[in-house]
């Protein structure tokens, strides 16, 4: 049991720090977030000659071999500064699924387009109808020769719009398979918008669009999804745990500077308790979020322990998202300050792969199946 | 003690819901239901058919079109349109400068003003807020110098809503800056929005909303009989409007509509059943129902103007279960929650997509009107004794 | 819609208040409680005689013919002072089921006890293995002649010790019924014990005891149990109210005295902020247990009225209770300083008749039932 | 970066839970779970056998008994042996005096009290707490006066835990009235429970408890020797003892073991299913886990001797989450907490009965300690900088 980084660790966290400060030190994140694509496409090349869009694949499709803990640090260093790119989306989650099921040469294609910053994939799971399932239900799969066609709508796809490569899970045969498709392919029509935390979403509708099995295996892919979608979860706690920092940090910057009644806002005590109890939950949920991460190194029930982050940085965020701009007063509404920003962030994770009820509905119904949870067995199970 | 209306009441409840569920367009009543921004036109369209009615200003004396209703009336009337998804009268003209004016305005303001204020002819807007004031309104620095027949106003206001819609302003200046307590040196003016040195600057809120505005005045030229009430009387004027401001805040009946929403958004996601979604929505229904039950017994006993102390109640937890009504739809979009601008030809129902701009844009309502730290310092103080 | 008391009720209010501040306005409970049967006979008499003890009761039968309204008003009083008499127990809860239920003999040597002060009522209904429930699964009766024989446990019953007569509801035929046992009856066995709020309760056993049906007609009586239960909830939540209100008074009155640090407790601002939101959770309350009783009075669900009122002054109980010790620190954990058994006493008006999960539970069960709550509609249903 | 133990670490644990739960009486174990008091010789019996294994003061040094483990090997003996429902080492012993005797101490000190402080033979109590002081402890009135070669100790101490079992006090006394600064003139005394001048009245609390007490000092004559450290360094020797007394005080390993009853419990009174149950479990369980990886991470800092400052967030998470596990308790006890003082008679099961007592008692978890208002200033000063 080992919270600290290694040299290599804090090396890789103060290059992105760097790299990221450039970025959006200033107000740059707005202008950038205005225009499609919603991120600025330079910043995602000099992630890419960072190795970091690479981070957690094998050396031999272009990556850096790094592992889940490396992957958590890019994430809260994101997620300090809030930067629109799509690390969680395209590496974590759609990288994720092609290294989890992809065939050698879709794997050398896509994840190595993917680490030199050519390529960005996004998979789209959700559907209108549906509710953070791993199952496909909206679209479907027809087997055409040696190809297939789909057919249907997911919406919202994050970054849809702008990907090169879509990962598709759909319906064929009663089971949910994995496809590729190009981003140009016929019958592929991609309607994109902004989402209210400045992102991408699009729907996309495919109508007979031809599309690559991902894998070799015509096998059900709902347990691959499964895991994908916890990994990307347990970033997505990370990222949380690194833009709950920085609102804090923000809020309490502001309690020392800002002055009502003649003295600053920290000599007023309400305010300074709640500002205690948000570093708690703050605490708390990086405990969490970093545990999680380590879960995933160790071949432990990633599944629940991302379940555990969710939950954890779920309650976390709503408490400091809310707690932010309350102690801000009306300045925190604006989106000329920047910590509304925070909140808007943090509401959009909450719900991007599973809120924090949901990780709670699930958790509920396996208490009964351990008597203690005991986060020092080896491996967490 | 009893629970019934009266008939006369019931009547009177009755005749209320007719008139707004078959009075008000429907478009208009549909675009306040589904939480989506109304035009100048449509508020000043509602307000004119309520005026016409009577129903725009009951509150006011009833020299000025008032009703000489009693406080239980107000409060159906007000719940009513509320669950009706009709827009309120524009609360600056009726619930804040028209009883100011009807208070301490002179005979020549009074009529003047309020008939044209009752009508939305004129659509005011607020001038009290400043950058570096926040809660402590009595450090205001915006002044209003006297120059012959005209005071010269130069200074700054913010957070005021719907400006840009505005023909007036109402702004509290420091007219008196040697004054010994910063209160007592504080006047109310009120000009026009297109005074020469009057300058307008949209405030972009976190869920892409316009609706606050910055005002910069640099020497905008007021005539003198623009002054309401007396010179350096401000401090008084401004806590009777603030006192009326946390009259009707609760807006018990529009989270009553936001909770039957959920109750049908919950059935239409597949989770009508859920445990946890139930139990939040019964949770939020019985604390909704304790905050009516308690506007009703505060509404009894706040006879003769002043509002009761535990108005503060009313705002402040009015303020949490709006704001908890739509964290749910939130959740209950889940998902679909992140389609926030996408357009007509998006799958995901519009309520999913307003769901989070809207639950976004509602964390100011623990901050406006009084903070709710304002509210818990009125009880602690005012009630408590502490 | 009125929540004005009238010059009567105003009336009854003070003559409880002066009764019970003679009683209970110093350190008399403490000694009071420590003695069986738990309460103040004399007390109790002069309740008789001031008309309480049969205000809900016709009076033909003894009473004074009063609304839930008094009672709510004497509940009220009651928890204001913590007073150990049985009221809600004997009158509104024992009292309110032989009202409803039995024949007009019964009723009127019941009541007519009651009122006078010469007969306390119990109601025994919790079994060891029951949670709430107003059936019986624990206690059977037979027939024996023109009689009935019980045989079964019941546990805890409140004031089951020293009551002079049982009402139990039993299982006979499939059905659950209520029966009326004296407190002489042979095969009765009675362990009296403390509660912690200092009240008491017992273990009764009936082996084969003899007992009278209660009523007229053999019929299935769950239904009368659950709206005599729900009535008794009402009350409690009156009881809570009051107790709630002397809780922060208490509370408020310290934080003006006591000082820490140099200076008086009220110059905190993050402690005057939590009585505040105590002050909140008070007023909620009241206004629920208020409308409640009306919903009594008025021929509408009281049933559900009464899971409202209950999970409404749960959760204030849970909140004033717990931040009224917190507030005042260790002299608050005390058995000497009276805020403690405020605590104690709204933690066990919280667990006899149903808590406000419990209450959660079955309001989560029905809110599809209705678009909207109307407390104005007449009547509330 | 790693989650597993090391196999080391494994095989430590292993030992540990193997001899917490072998070598310790099941009958005081059965005490322990079942939430029933102790007597004094169980606690006494329970050290012994914890000390002659060298488990009663790992954390002492080498010197006194003390095992130079690691942080986080403490952390495992601590844990395990909650989990185990041991009963630790006396606190006012092994956590509170003996640290600060061995840190201050003399060598004739350390030489007469330590052997006999980890094996119980002397039984220490707390004499910290006054009336009038609570949370401001540097407000303390208790005096002692030089007198020759001894202290005269006058006043009262107050919150005294388990001081009818107690031979021996740690005291702090002011002996410099006029010191500048009130934290300057306080000096720490140790004498016997016996000593002429000395009474005790025991405290009855809200669950009838009586483990805490008032004591009274009357010319309490004290040798001079009995003065730990330097004159006037009590402050110092206070804040040192005070800081140690949040570590270990999360109490992880207990709240673990109540949620693993509440799991039972809930499966004998049918509501292993119900979801509010559930629900309450699997959030205090997460939280739990939380706070037991924060405690992980705030202990691999905390080397060197002084409590990390976020120290403060595991007490005050860790009493809240000991309060809400034993408040599921009583709700899963529901009816039945009613029966608090039956005895082996009842029908109702034990677990019912014990549930409120324990419920009431354990809200003294957020006021000792260091109240959880002092752990909020904590970390908004210290962590904070507010």
């Amino acid at each position: 049991m080992d919270f600290s980084y290694d040299d290599e660790q804090t090396a890789l966290r103060e290059a992105v720090a760097g790299l990221l400060a450039r970025a959006y030190g200033g107000d740059q994140r707005r202008e950038v977030t205005a225009a499609d694509p919603g991120f600025d496409e330079k910043t995602w090349s000099r992630l890419a000659e960072m190795g970091v869009l690479g981070l957690p694949f094998a050396e031999e499709v272009g990556g850096s071999g790094a592992g889940p803990v490396e992957v958590a640090i890019v994430a809260e260093e994101i997620g300090r500064v809030l930067a629109p790119e799509p690390f969680v989306e395209a590496v974590v989650l759609a990288g994720g699924l092609i290294d989890a099921v992809g065939t050698e040469p879709q794997r050398e294609e896509l994840l190595g387009g993917l680490a030199e910053g050519s390529l960005i994939p996004a998979f789209a799971h959700a559907e209108p109808g549906g509710r953070w399932s791993a199952g496909a239900g909206g679209v479907t799969a027809a087997e055409d020769g040696d190809s297939w066609r789909l057919t249907g709508v997911k919406e919202p796809v994050l970054g849809g719009a702008r990907a090169d490569v879509l990962l598709v899970n759909a319906v064929a045969g009663g089971a949910t398979r994995l496809f590729v498709v190009r981003g140009d392919a016929e019958g592929l029509t991609r309607t994109g918008y902004r989402t209210h935390d400045g992102g991408r979403a699009a729907k996309v509708e495919f109508s007979g669009t031809p599309a690559e099995l991902l894998g070799e295996a015509a096998t059900d892919r709902t347990a691959d999804i499964e895991r994908a979608l916890a990994v990307a979860r347990i970033a997505y706690a990370n990222e949380a745990v690194g833009a709950m920092d920085t609102a804090l940090t923000m809020t309490a910057e502001y309690l020392k500077t800002r002055k009502q009644f003649g003295v600053t806002l920290n000599k007023f005590q309400a305010l300074t308790f709640r500002a205690a109890d948000m570093y708690v939950s703050l605490e708390l949920a990086r405990s969490t979020a970093l545990w999680a991460s380590m879960v995933v190194d160790s071949g432990g029930d990633v599944v629940q322990a991302a379940e555990r982050a969710r939950l954890q940085t779920s309650r976390a965020s709503r408490h400091i998202g809310k707690d932010a701009i309350q102690l801000h007063g009306g300045i925190g509404m604006t989106a000329e300050y920047k910590v509304g920003h925070y909140t808007s962030r943090l509401t959009a994770i909450d719900h991007v792969l599973g809120d924090g009820d949901w990780a709670l509905s699930r958790l509920a119904a396996s208490v009964q199946d351990h008597p203690t949870v005991d986060p020092l067995g080896a491996p967490y199970a | 003690m009893r629970l019934q209306l009266s008939p006369e009441l019931e009547q009177f409840r009755a005749e209320m819901r007719t008139f707004f569920t078959t009075q008000v367009p429907q478009s208009i009543r549909d675009t306040v239901a589904a939480g989506r921004h109304l035009t100048r036109e449509q508020y000043i369209e509602t307000q004119r058919i309520l005026n016409a009615a009577g129903l725009a200003v009951p509150h006011w004396p009833v020299e000025w079109g008032g009703k000489d209703w009693t406080p239980l009336q107000q409060h159906i009337w007000r719940e009513e349109m509320q669950l009706a998804a009709v827009p309120e009268p524009l609360a600056f003209n009726a619930s804040m400068i028209g009883p100011v004016l009807a208070a301490f305005g002179s005979r020549e303001l009074k009529e003047r003003f309020l008939p044209a204020t009752a009508n939305l002819d004129i659509w005011w807007c607020q001038g009290f807020s400043e950058p570096d004031a926040g809660s402590d309104l009595a450090s205001l620095r915006t002044t209003a110098v006297r120059e012959g027949d005209e005071w010269i106003v130069n200074g700054q206001k913010t957070w005021t809503t719907l400006g840009q819609h505005a023909d007036w302003i109402f702004c509290l200046c420091r007219t008196d800056p040697t004054a010994e307590k910063r209160q007592r040196g504080i006047s109310l003016l009120v000009f026009p929005m297109d005074s020469p040195g009057v300058t307008l600057r949209p405030i972009e809120l976190i869920d892409g909303s316009r609706e606050v505005n910055e005002v910069f005045f640099e020497d905008v030229r007021v005539p003198a009989e623009n002054l309401v009430g007396e010179e350096n009387q401000g401090w008084t004027i401004a806590k009777f409007l603030l006192g009326n401001e946390r009259v009707g805040i609760a807006r018990i009946g529009f989270t009553k509509r936001l909770l039957a929403e959920a109750k049908e958004r919950a059935a239409e996601v597949g989770l009508a059943d859920d445990p946890r979604i139930t139990g939040r929505i019964a949770e939020l229904e019985n604390e909704l129902l304790a905050l009516e039950l308690t506007a009703l017994r505060v509404v009894a006993h706040s006879a003769g103007g002043r509002p009761h102390p535990a108005s503060s109640v009313l705002k402040l937890r009015g303020s949490e279960l709006q704001q908890g009504a739509l964290e749910l739809l939130v959740d209950l979009a889940g998902p679909l929650s992140l389609a926030s601008f996408a357009d007509g030809g998006s799958d995901v129902p519009e309520w999913a997509r307003v769901a989070t701009p809207e639950y976004l844009n509602y964390r100011k309502v623990s901050i406006y009107g009084g903070s709710n730290e304002v509210q818990r310092t009125i009880i602690a103080g005012t009630i408590l004794g502490l």
